[in-house]
Formats: C-alpha cells, sequence, structure tokens
C-alpha cells in the first residue's frame, strides 16, 4: 500500500477544493498539499455545473446588510447566523479575487462593470455570471491557477476518499485512506490538516442534478468518523429540473435566471399556477416554494402526460433568450425541443443539501480536530433553503476560508502517526466485496434507494412515508454490505466496486436526512411535512444535530439557532411569511 | 556588440515565424508568375511544340529574366520548405540535418535553373 | 426516425491484461431521449458490469465523457442516439491518448501541454480592480467566445497533426494561450507567445478544421491559432509587445 | 505518485482522423498534389537543363519527344489539375491567414473547387480539340 506523508490533504476539486488549495500554497508556500479528486480535477463535482451565477454585493445601492437579510429570510431563519454573514462579507473579497488574480472575466453591464442579473428571492438584483454556464469559467481558471502550484500541490486524479483515519481517542482527524481508482490500489494519506470539499448527495434521488459521482462521500466519511452534523432534513429541490424520461440528462437544472429574465410556468392544464402558492412574487419566489408548487400541481393530477409542468420563455424573444441563454437553449435543443419558442416539460429536481457537517467560521468542524469542512458538505450558512447563486457563493467563500485555516492549523500543528489496525480495518471494510464470489447485485439496490428517496423523503414528506423509508434505509444498508464485484481480479477502473461505495455511502446520508427530517415536525424551507404544514417559530427556531454513536446508530439532539444578529424574539415578531 | 534585428534572432535557427510567413509570400508570388509561365506557355505560344528559339526570344526581354529567376526562387522556396514541414508534421526529429540536405538541394537546383536560363540568353 | 432498439459495438482493452483489443456487441433497448451516455452506463449497470468508462457532470459541461462515436469524437451526454440516425453504433475511446481501460483515456499528454502554455492567467502587477470593459467596445468578443472550452479533448482527438506528432501541443491548449494571449489584462503575454510560436506551437496547425468540426461547444481553435501565428510573425518584426 | 505513474502507457493508436468533414479532404488533396507537384518540378528542372547541355539541337529534340508522347500528352492533364487544386485550395488557406471566412470553410472550398472544375474542363477542352 502506497502511503503519503503531508501537510494538507484536500478532497474535491470543486470551487471549494481548489480555492483552499490556493489559500493554503498562497498562504505558507512551503506547506505540502495532496488533492484529491474523485473525477479529473476540476471537472468532477457541481461547481463546474454552476449556471446561474454567484450572489456578491458590488454596487453601492445595495449593502451586505441586505445580502444578508435575503439569505437568512431564504432559509428561514435557521441560518447560523454568523456563518451566513461570513458568506455575505467574504463574497465580495472572493470576486474580487476571481477577477483580479484568478483570471475569470465576468459578464460586463453596459459602462464596463462587472454585471449583475436577477435571480430569485433577492431584494437587488445582485448575481455576477458568465453568460449562464458560469461554473465553467470559475472552474477552470482556478484549475490552472492549481497547476501553476503544482511544485508543492500534489494532484491525484481519479483518486476517491474511504474513510477517515482518526486518533485513538477519536477526536482527532490524522489522515484518510483514499482508493486509486485507476489501479484500485488503496493509498494512506497521512496529514496534518483534512479538508473536505466533496460535496453533497443529492444524486441519491431518482430525478437529481448533481453529476453522477458526486455521492455525497466526504458526509458518509465525516459521519462513519464521528464529526456533528446540522440541518439534514434540508434538502433543497430545484423548481426546473429539464425532464427527458429515463434518460441521465433528466433532472439537470435549466437555471434559475430564466425565471428572474421573466421566464413563467403552466401546468397541464394551462394555468400559471404560481398565482395559487406566491402570487405576490410568482416564479421569482424562492427555490423551495415554486419546487413545492410544481410538486403539488403534478401529485395533484394538474401536470403534463409524462409528470412535468411547463416552463415558459417565447413571450420574451427568440433572439432574446438565445442571446442570454445560449448553454440552456443548447441543452433543451439536444431533447429536441426549442427554448427560445416552446414550452419545455420541467420537474422539481432534488438539487442541493443545506445541512451537512457542523462548523464554526474558521470552517472547521465543531468536535472533530484537523477536519476541515468548506462548501456543500457543512451545514448552516443555507437554513432551510438556499437562495440560486449562493451555493458557489459558498463554495468559493467557505473554500478561501479553509485554505487559510489549514495552513495556520498545518503549521500549529505536528504529524501524528495513524493507527495500523484502522487502515487494516478499512481496507477490510472496502476490500471485501472482491472476496465474495456471490452476493447482491448493487445496481437494483441503486435504483430503489433513489425511488425509495424519492417517493418517500421527497419533496413533500410526512410522518408515515418518513418511519418506512428509514426503516427500509436500515435493511439497505445491511443488503448492500453483502453486494459483491463481478470479476474479483478486476482492480483497474472497477465502476462495480466504485458504485458499491456510492451506494453505501448514499444509504448513510439517507439515513441521516430521513431521521432529520421525521423529527422535524413543521413545515420550514425547502422541508415540507403534508402533516404538519404549518410554520411553528415558537417551537421550531432550532438546529437539529447528529452524530454517529459509534456503531452506525444515530444519536439526535436540538439546539437553539444561532441569532447573533437577528435575535429569535425579532423572527417571531416579524413574523414574515416565507 | 552586434545588435541583429529581432528576424535573425529566437529560437534557434528554425525562423518558424519567418518560414512559414515567406511561405505565405511565396505561394501568393507563385500565383502570379507561375500564371504568367503557363500563360505564356500554352496559350501565347502558338506552336504545338516549344522551341529554342521562341524561348531564347522570349528570354531576351530583360522582364522575362526577372520572372524566370523570381519563378525558379520562390517555386524551390515553396517546394522544399513544403516537403520539411511535412516532414516535421510527422514527427522529423533529425531536423538540422535535413535542413542542410535540403539547402543544398535546392540551392544546387536553383544553379542548374540558372545555368538553364543563362543558355537561352547566350 | 423511431427506434426500438440498437446495436451497439464497444472497444475493450485492459492494456495490462489484453493482447490486442477487441470489440464487444450488445443490444439496448432505446428510451426517450437516449444519449450515448445512456447507453454505456445501461451496459455497464445492468449487461457487463466490467466496462470501464469516465463520465461526470452528464450535461456537456465537465468534458469528461469524450469517446470516439460512429467516426468522430463527441461526448457521449450530448450525442442523441437518434442524432446519429443508424441503429448501428460503434464506440471507441478518444484517439491520440493512452488508453486505462476500455473506453476511459488518461488525459495526461492533452494536460502536459495544456501546462506548457502557462494556462494560468498573471495579472499585471497595477491592475488592483476589475477592469471596465465596455460589451461594445469589441475587446473581448471573441475571447469570451473561446473561453468556453471545457477540455473535453474531442478536438485532441480529432486533430491528425496531434496524430502524426506527438509534440504538438494540439488545438485546446492553443486556443487556451490565445485566449490569455489576447487578454489585455495578462502580464506575460510575450512568454506565452514564444511558448506557442516553437516548432511544436501554432506551425503545426494547417487549417484541417477537424477541431471545428467535432468541438461540442462549436468553438474554432483554428481561427485562435490564426490569431496566434499573426502575434507571432508580429512579435519576430517588433510589433507586437 | 501513483496516480500519474500508473499510466497505463502502452499507446493504443485507434482512427484519429475525422473522415467525413471537408477540410480534411481539401488539406490531405493539398499534401497530395503538393508532392507531386515538387517532384514534377526536380524533374521539370532537371530534364531542360540536361537537355540544354548540348545546345538548341537536343533541347528541340527532347521537347518534341516530351510534347508528342500521347501518355505524357494525357499525363500532363493530370499536372494541371493538381496546379489548379493546390493554388486554387492555396488561395482559401491564405484567405485563413488573413483572417477571412473561418465560419464559411466549407463554402469557401466547395466554390473554389467548381472554380477549379471549369478551368480544370475548359483546359481539357482545348487540349483535347
Amino acid at each position: 500500500m502506497n502511503e503519503i506523508k503531508t501537510d494538507v490533504l484536500i478532497l474535491g476539486s470543486g470551487g471549494a477544493g481548489l480555492f483552499a488549495a490556493l489559500h493554503v500554497y498562497d498562504s505558507n508556500p512551503s506547506l505540502n498539499v495532496v488533492l484529491a479528486t474523485k473525477g479529473l480535477i476540476g471537472k468532477c463535482g457541481c461547481s463546474r455545473m454552476v449556471q446561474g451565477g454567484m450572489n456578491v454585493v458590488l454596487n453601492p445601492a445595495d449593502s451586505v446588510e441586505k445580502h444578508f437579510m435575503d439569505t437568512i429570510k431564504g432559509g428561514g431563519f435557521v441560518n447560523d447566523q454568523d456563518l451566513a454573514y461570513t458568506l455575505v462579507s467574504d463574497a465580495p473579497k472572493a470576486v474580487h479575487e476571481l477577477e483580479v488574480k484568478v483570471g475569470c472575466f465576468f459578464d460586463r453591464a453596459e459602462d464596463g462593470k462587472i454585471h449583475q442579473k436577477a435571480f430569485a428571492g433577492q431584494s437587488f438584483d445582485r448575481t455576477v455570471h458568465v453568460a449562464d454556464l458560469s461554473g465553467i469559467q470559475i472552474i477552470a481558471r482556478l484549475t490552472d491557477q492549481v497547476f501553476r502550484r503544482e511544485d508543492r500541490i500534489k494532484i491525484l486524479e481519479e483518486t476517491r476518499g474511504l474513510d477517515f483515519l482518526t486518533t485513538a481517542e477519536g477526536d482527532r482527524v490524522v489522515g484518510a485512506v483514499l482508493a486509486d481508482m485507476r489501479t484500485g490500489e488503496l493509498i494512506v494519506v497521512n496529514a496534518k490538516v483534512v479538508i473536505v470539499a466533496t460535496g453533497g448527495s443529492s444524486s441519491m434521488y431518482k430525478i437529481s442534478a448533481p453529476s453522477v459521482d458526486k455521492t455525497g462521500d466526504g458526509m458518509a466519511m465525516c459521519f462513519r468518523a464521528g464529526a456533528e452534523f446540522m440541518d439534514m432534513e434540508m434538502m433543497q429541490f430545484h423548481p426546473t429540473g429539464l425532464l427527458a424520461g429515463q434518460s441521465r440528462l433528466s433532472g439537470s437544472v435549466l437555471e434559475e435566471g430564466l425565471r428572474g429574465a421573466g421566464g413563467y410556468l403552466l401546468n397541464g392544464l394551462g394555468e400559471r399556477f404560481m398565482e395559487r402558492y406566491d402570487p405576490e412574487r410568482m416564479e421569482r419566489s424562492t427555490r423551495d416554494r415554486v419546487a413545492r408548487a410544481g410538486y403539488m400541481e403534478i401529485m395533484a393530477g394538474r401536470g403534463t402526460e409524462s409528470g412535468g409542468v411547463y416552463l415558459v420563455m417565447g413571450h420574451l424573444g427568440a433572439e432574446f433568450v438565445e442571446k442570454k441563454f445560449p448553454g440552456m437553449c443548447d441543452r433543451v435543443r439536444d431533447i429536441g425541443k426549442q427554448l427560445s419558442s416552446e414550452p419545455v416539460e420541467i420537474s422539481p429536481t432534488s438539487h442541493f443539501m443545506m445541512g451537512g457537517v457542523k462548523i464554526d467560521i474558521h470552517c472547521q468542524s465543531t468536535n472533530m480536530k484537523n477536519l476541515v469542512i468548506a462548501g456543500e458538505d457543512s451545514s448552516g450558512v443555507h437554513g432551510a433553503n438556499r437562495l440560486g447563486g449562493n451555493g458557489i457563493g459558498e463554495s468559493v467563500t467557505f473554500g478561501r476560508r479553509a485554505g487559510d485555516t489549514a495552513a495556520a492549523l498545518a503549521e500549529q500543528n505536528i504529524l501524528r502517526p495513524y493507527r495500523q489496525e484502522q487502515v487494516e480495518e478499512i481496507t477490510r471494510r472496502w476490500m471485501k466485496f472482491y472476496k465474495r464470489t456471490e452476493g447482491v447485485d448493487i445496481y437494483p439496490i441503486r435504483d430503489e434507494i433513489k425511488n425509495l428517496m424519492w417517493d418517500k423523503v421527497g419533496v413533500v414528506r410526512e410522518a408515515k412515508s418518513l418511519q418506512e423509508a428509514m426503516s427500509r434505509l436500515e435493511e439497505l444498508l445491511e443488503v448492500a454490505d453483502q453486494s459483491f464485484v463481478t470479476n474479483r481480479t478486476l482492480f483497474r477502473y472497477n465502476m462495480e466496486w466504485n458504485e458499491i461505495i456510492n451506494t453505501i455511502n448514499w444509504i448513510t446520508v439517507a439515513r441521516m436526512v430521513s431521521k432529520s427530517a421525521s423529527l422535524r415536525t413543521e413545515s420550514r424551507g425547502s422541508h415540507y411535512r403534508s402533516d404538519f404544514k404549518e410554520t411553528d417559530n415558537n417551537k421550531w427556531l432550532v438546529n437539529i444535530y447528529l452524530k454517529n454513536k459509534g456503531n452506525m446508530e444515530i444519536e439526535t439532539y436540538i439546539k437553539p439557532i444561532n441569532a447573533t444578529r437577528f435575535s429569535a424574539e425579532e423572527i417571531i415578531k416579524a413574523n414574515i411569511k416565507y | 556588440m552586434l545588435n541583429f534585428p529581432r528576424i535573425l534572432t529566437g529560437e534557434g535557427v528554425l525562423l518558424n515565424a519567418m518560414t512559414w510567413l515567406l511561405q505565405r509570400i511565396s505561394a501568393a508570388l507563385l500565383l502570379v508568375v507561375l500564371g504568367i509561365h503557363i500563360w505564356a506557355l500554352y496559350v501565347f505560344n502558338t506552336s504545338e511544340v516549344i522551341s529554342f528559339s521562341e524561348a531564347r526570344a522570349r528570354l531576351s526581354s530583360a522582364p522575362y529574366v526577372l520572372l524566370y529567376v523570381l519563378l525558379l526562387f520562390f517555386g524551390l522556396f515553396h517546394a522544399f520548405n513544403g516537403v520539411y514541414t511535412v516532414m516535421v508534421d510527422m514527427g522529423l526529429k533529425t531536423r538540422k540535418t535535413t535542413i542542410g540536405i535540403l539547402i543544398i538541394l535546392g540551392t544546387a537546383l536553383f544553379g542548374i535553373g540558372v545555368y538553364s536560363i543563362i543558355q537561352f540568353i547566350m | 426516425m423511431s427506434l426500438q432498439e440498437i446495436n451497439v459495438k464497444i472497444f475493450r482493452y485492459d492494456p495490462e491484461a489484453d493482447v490486442e483489443p477487441r470489440f464487444d456487441s450488445f443490444t439496448v433497448p432505446v428510451i426517450k431521449n437516449m444519449a450515448i451516455l445512456d447507453v454505456v452506463m445501461y451496459v455497464q449497470n445492468y449487461v457487463d458490469k466490467t466496462l470501464a468508462f469516465r463520465c461526470s457532470c452528464r450535461i456537456g459541461m465537465c468534458g469528461s465523457c469524450a469517446m470516439y462515436i460512429n467516426g468522430r469524437p463527441r461526448l457521449a451526454c450530448r450525442t442523441q442516439v437518434s442524432s446519429l440516425g443508424t441503429p448501428d453504433i460503434t464506440i471507441m475511446p478518444l484517439p491520440n491518448l493512452p488508453i486505462i481501460r476500455d473506453l476511459a483515456t488518461d488525459m495526461e499528454p492533452f494536460f502536459e501541454k495544456w501546462k506548457k502554455i502557462k494556462p494560468f492567467y498573471v495579472g499585471k502587477s497595477e491592475l488592483k480592480d476589475p477592469v471596465a470593459i465596455r460589451p461594445d467596445s469589441g475587446e473581448r468578443e471573441f475571447i469570451d467566445q473561446m473561453l468556453d472550452c471545457i477540455t473535453c479533448g474531442c478536438c485532441y482527438g480529432a486533430c491528425s497533426m496531434v496524430a502524426t506528432n506527438e509534440e504538438y501541443l494540439g488545438p485546446a491548449a492553443l486556443n487556451r494561450a490565445y485566449t490569455l494571449i489576447a487578454d489585455k489584462r495578462d502580464a506575460i503575454r510575450v512568454e506565452r507567445l514564444k511558448a506557442v510560436g516553437r516548432s511544436y506551437g501554432v506551425w503545426r496547425c494547417h487549417d484541417q478544421f477537424n477541431c471545428a468540426e467535432v468541438c461540442p461547444k462549436k468553438l474554432v481553435p483554428t481561427k485562435s491559432i490564426q490569431q496566434l501565428k499573426k502575434r507571432c510573425v508580429l512579435q519576430k518584426f517588433g510589433v507586437f509587445k | 505518485m501513483p496516480s500519474r505513474e500508473m499510466v497505463a502507457s502502452q499507446r493504443y493508436k485507434t482512427n484519429s482522423q475525422v473522415w467525413n468533414a471537408v477540410g480534411m479532404w481539401a488539406w490531405m488533396l493539398h499534401r497530395a498534389t503538393g508532392i507531386g507537384l515538387v517532384l514534377y518540378l526536380i524533374l521539370h528542372a532537371t530534364l531542360i537543363s540536361t537537355s540544354l547541355i548540348s545546345g538548341a539541337q537536343s533541347f528541340n529534340a527532347t521537347l518534341t519527344m516530351l510534347m508528342t508522347n500521347p501518355v505524357l500528352h494525357y499525363m500532363e492533364l493530370l499536372l494541371v489539375g493538381a496546379v489548379i487544386y493546390h493554388g486554387l485550395n492555396g488561395v482559401r488557406l491564405l484567405l485563413f491567414d488573413i483572417g477571412i471566412g473561418f465560419s464559411k470553410q466549407k463554402e469557401i472550398f466547395w466554390a473554389a473547387m467548381v472554380l477549379g472544375a471549369i478551368m480544370w474542363i475548359s483546359v481539357v477542352v482545348v487540349k483535347l480539340s
């Protein structure tokens, strides 16, 4: 087995992982970094897939306070306010760095300054973008900058994390065991600090937006290692996922700017149904509301034949739509439709996890030392619902912070030894699938999870379905552990083995999501309970925490929200409807 | 120290940009010069077979001599630079030797050509 | 055209175990809006689990799933089965790159060359803030268009000059070089220009347009390369600074 | 560095060209005619010069022999075709070099081919009449 000793190990090469690598290097160029990524560098994960853009306060008429209020209002007031404020106040610095240091070039307005477009749920047009496929530019330029620093940043491509290495006390991370998927070999990385930036697990739903390699690996690893989680019931569904039958294209997001620009939604009967759900903001309402409205229309039998609703752009003029949204038009054209001139079938699609590992404003895990979390893996920034454009914002702002924190921690800490028996245990845990001559086929299990989550822990939840999901997930965790790899000697690029690990990670995260969702007996943000339709500020201005008891059982506890800027009393008094 | 013009400096002796540019210029000139050559032989020429005396008559005027020298020079440059380009495209490793051989060959052919022209004038 | 099923021939090769590559045939039922990526996923998930291929975003943004499909490099996720107009489909790995296994290629040579042109932006030290450039100034018109590259390697696989000369930088790297050299904000443009002006750089391009033919983002790297050639010549005369 | 060193370096070159595209064929023909013309040029220069070594008589004799040979007579049509193709496609390439026509490269090619065909056919007609 290969062993690498390094100062900082980064898992993930999205906006957070790449920015963290840059900031570790730029804080202290003598630190060694290992950047492991599940796909090709800069290509896997979802920052690459960012379409709309990034929310940032640049205009003097706008203010970080307004952005902050939009963020916590959109988040149903359960955000960690320190984290939310960090996001809005760091975002301008991050955009500045992206433009001046990294070399991005965002679209310009008529006066030559950075253009900011309209996004849903915001009091000011503050989304900077590169046409309608912003992620490509941000991630490609960040990757190029990482290439520039290759003297210290070692890139391990197609290398996934399996599990963390911890000290005997279990409260400190000392590295991780990784698997090089090209050879099938395991690698032990002994590191002073580990940064987790692997993204969420939304792909565990039947209709989902993220890239197929984003399977909640970081979250599952953190859970197994014992890190504290928060808000796991908060699962965002994007209202406008493309509907393309059974094809993998289904669920891919048609960006929010389409609604921002004036696109509207129709149900199967041709009614503009948002009138019933949010007459004031209509289609420019927050994602949770629009997604739920669409879902309810479909469930009420007012959807289209193939179970969706329509997105209409034609009234804005074909030329305008083609010019402003070339990427979206191309995507829709791939399935034989014209976005600029005809209604396109869409459906809510599983998109983003607001919940994740609990962190402080320096991105450190609250209960695990030397574990730094950035991006979607963390929790608290977005509360119960994320605003469009705050996602890549979180990745880059917290990626920067994570890098700075990791550099400081690496300077303060010594390289602690890992425990050989833990390495052996992890190796046994993941390599046993090769040892069996027969067992369970993983693919039907994977398909079942996706359907189960969609049906029972989806846009609309209730006690009974959540209970069913939880008990089935327990069973599935056992079943998946009995799976096997068809070709026992094929270690190189074995996608089946990879899918077994993915599936186990999905189940691990799914258990937390359904458990947490069953506890919150109210509706808030993207968490909607058909048996508890009302929002209850008196009882539920709290966060649900989850943790591994040590034997994969979930321990839960509830704590009041971190309301350092806008207190619970003020929230209750304001009685803002969301 | 002598300050060479930038054209003569740069990467090694290969002068990629300059040979590329000369290949374009020679191409453009060949369109004209070769055009006149063919026109003179096939359209302007009345008899079925070209004879020495006709050729000599043409080459008695200075512009025609110049035309043929240019044709020879640019034609050979374009041809041999083209051959070299093809070889580099195919992954040629021994560039300097090849350039040497091509220059000697080209110069030899140029000499032969000039010799022929002189034969007509004399 | 409405197909019930398609006949797929997939290239199989494990460089460490097989002496020669082979083709395996599969019959795949067609679903609505089926992309080639759906086809290989179907085969891998339900028919032959040992198949290897690479994909990430599945909507044409990451550029991981470039393959050689029915005679040209394409993105598997953005190639609809129906667009090929035939029920017989042959899928091979992207050419001009070493094979890891089956359809998964090693992009290393592609990125080694990408790094040779110093792909990273180096801002001029006097630029402290985002530069104001009016969209109607035309200054960025062509650059912004060419920045859409997703480094999928389709152009690299289609280029016969890459095939015959293994040192040639290839269309994608040169296109990236152009977007930086034409960017007035960049501080090391001349250095980059010298890198692309070498024998293995722009001069190997002979306007075949194979890159433009296959680019899933409809870029024309040939044009970027021409712009670079022009600047190289100007630089030799001391005009480009 | 495992992921870099594991590289299954055995390079199996697959078919890289895009054969069903105009640009590829234009280039192939340009190369083929180019190499053909180089060979002709060498032959042409040596023949003319060697025939001149012993003066006007030998020149006239050689030319008469060459120009009345029926096989060479027809082969000359090929030569003319090659010159026309290489020249016209060369013009197309020169247009690209000065930055014109990237979006219309196929149209330009076909326009050049039509023009070339007209030129070549008229040469054939003149030559065979």
